[in-house]
């Protein structure tokens, strides 16, 4: 597994622009398919987001720190906070049947994502680590590309 | 990065939005705080032109759902035009997409 | 002071873009007049060239961590390698009067920014600081705008 | 990111180089590839297009010195033209804007 690419920032949305920028650009040199580009930049932007939001209740000067790994044919994220702690299983997105504002973030992470896992055992804040194996989504760009 | 949005009045009671740039948790109370005044006006029909922007989040899908309710609960008409390839998969993966009414240009969600 | 931003890549050219295009948001993000933007993103490029060519003597996955500070009217870059140490005074542009390939790197580094430091006090490689005073620049741009 | 080169004779023992794209220390050796084998043929004169160069860093302009070397010792001419206004500036703070020849256009830059 090569050495990942580590980003930090303070837990304010001004940032996300940022942080989506350097996971195009990353997935761009590892010749990511646009469309799972695209994908995989929304559940990091529903994360950091969630993080603002949720952990740190609200934009302040607390780190976000976003890990990108290529291992293999997978992409593994990991996005790490500082803040409130919750049970994990308080994290799920509600029942989409009625249409109404919010709780999409999470639905979103679950549809794109290979695996999801948060992991609070530590002293502060939570570690959640996605996966998105890529394998497939390569193979299949490769195949639109012979069309 | 910052998001710009434009109003016009292209007929009685019908207002069209156009909003460029990418819509985020940074970018989508702008765009909240420019369609809930239009909520309270007269208007029979919003016209949100999407042919802007690249990138949607949760929270932008939020602040147009709002527009949506607001339809429903008015008698109105709360349209989408112009959406890109990225906006329109994630309105897909939202399933979303059969929800709102799209249309493919901003002419097309003006016919009445 | 707010939080710093904090970027960490393999030591290698490929991810010099990627470098490059952070610190061209993050410098937008903060208003930072684009001649002045250009010519930091130069000297970022610049140190890390130097890091992977002469601290980590070619291509490898050692880490080079680049910290980015806004504190006040100073903008502060530091680079971080854990590779080869040498003498700092080693360190330094050649005479410029011949006209012959390389050695400018640096001499774009003193040029443009306006405190510069390397520091090898540690059990592994070097900190580079380097400090940009913007207050000048961001009055200029103001200036410029006036006009 | 990638580089790309465009190679034209648009006269007997001339040629143009078109680059497109950041020269940095990744992309800086395919620059040189290009460039090194047109030192060694016939040429009298080598026109680099930087137009597409929106950033260029001490690797290229070490590439380009090697350009001026060669058309020193051969007695040829090697000529930058249409430098966008960031490369520009780095040539100035390495103050190797007044050693090349450097021209407005690529047009200006072949007339003899
Ligand atoms: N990082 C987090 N820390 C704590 N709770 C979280 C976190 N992310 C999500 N949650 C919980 O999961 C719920 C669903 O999240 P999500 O689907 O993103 O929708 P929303 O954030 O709009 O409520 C949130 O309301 C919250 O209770
Ligand atoms: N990070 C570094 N570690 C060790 N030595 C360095 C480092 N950066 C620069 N140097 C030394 O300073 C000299 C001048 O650097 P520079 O001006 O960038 O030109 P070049 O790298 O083309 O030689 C180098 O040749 C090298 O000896």
């Amino acid at each position: 597994m090569s050495q990942p690419i580590k980003l930090s920032i303070p837990s304010h949305p001004k940032y996300l622009g940022l942080i989506r920028k350097v996971l195009q650009e990353l997935l761009d040199t590892h010749e990511v398919p646009e469309e799972t580009a695209r994908r995989l930049i929304l559940c990091v932007d529903e994360a950091c987001s969630n993080v603002i939001k949720h952990s740190y209740e609200g934009p302040c000067e607390e780190p976000i720190e976003a890990t990108f790994f290529f291992d293999g044919e997978d992409f593994k994220v990991q996005i790490r906070d500082y803040g409130k702690q919750c049970d994990s299983s308080e994290i799920k997105p509600r029942c989409l049947d009625t249409i109404k504002p919010g709780g999409l973030g999470t639905h979103f992470i679950n549809e794109i994502m290979d695996e999801v896992s948060y992991c609070t055992e530590r002293a502060k804040g939570t570690l959640l680590t996605m996966v998105k194996k890529l394998k497939c989504e390569l193979t299949s760009g490769q195949e639109k590309d012979k069309e | 990065m910052s998001i710009e949005l434009k109003l016009e009045h292209p007929a009685d009671n019908t207002v069209t939005v156009s909003i460029q740039g990418d819509i985020d948790m940074s970018s989508s109370t702008k765009v909240r705080d420019t369609l809930t005044p239009l909520f309270q006006d007269n208007n029979k029909a919003i016209i949100v032109d999407l042919s802007g922007v690249s990138y949607i989040d949760s929270s932008g899908i939020a602040t147009l759902v709002e527009g949506l309710q607001w339809s429903h609960s008015n008698q109105s008409k709360f349209r989408l035009a112009s959406m890109t390839p990225g906006v329109k998969d994630v309105f897909e993966i939202a399933r979303l997409l059969t929800v709102f009414e799209v249309f493919d240009t901003k002419e097309e969600a003006l016919a009445p």
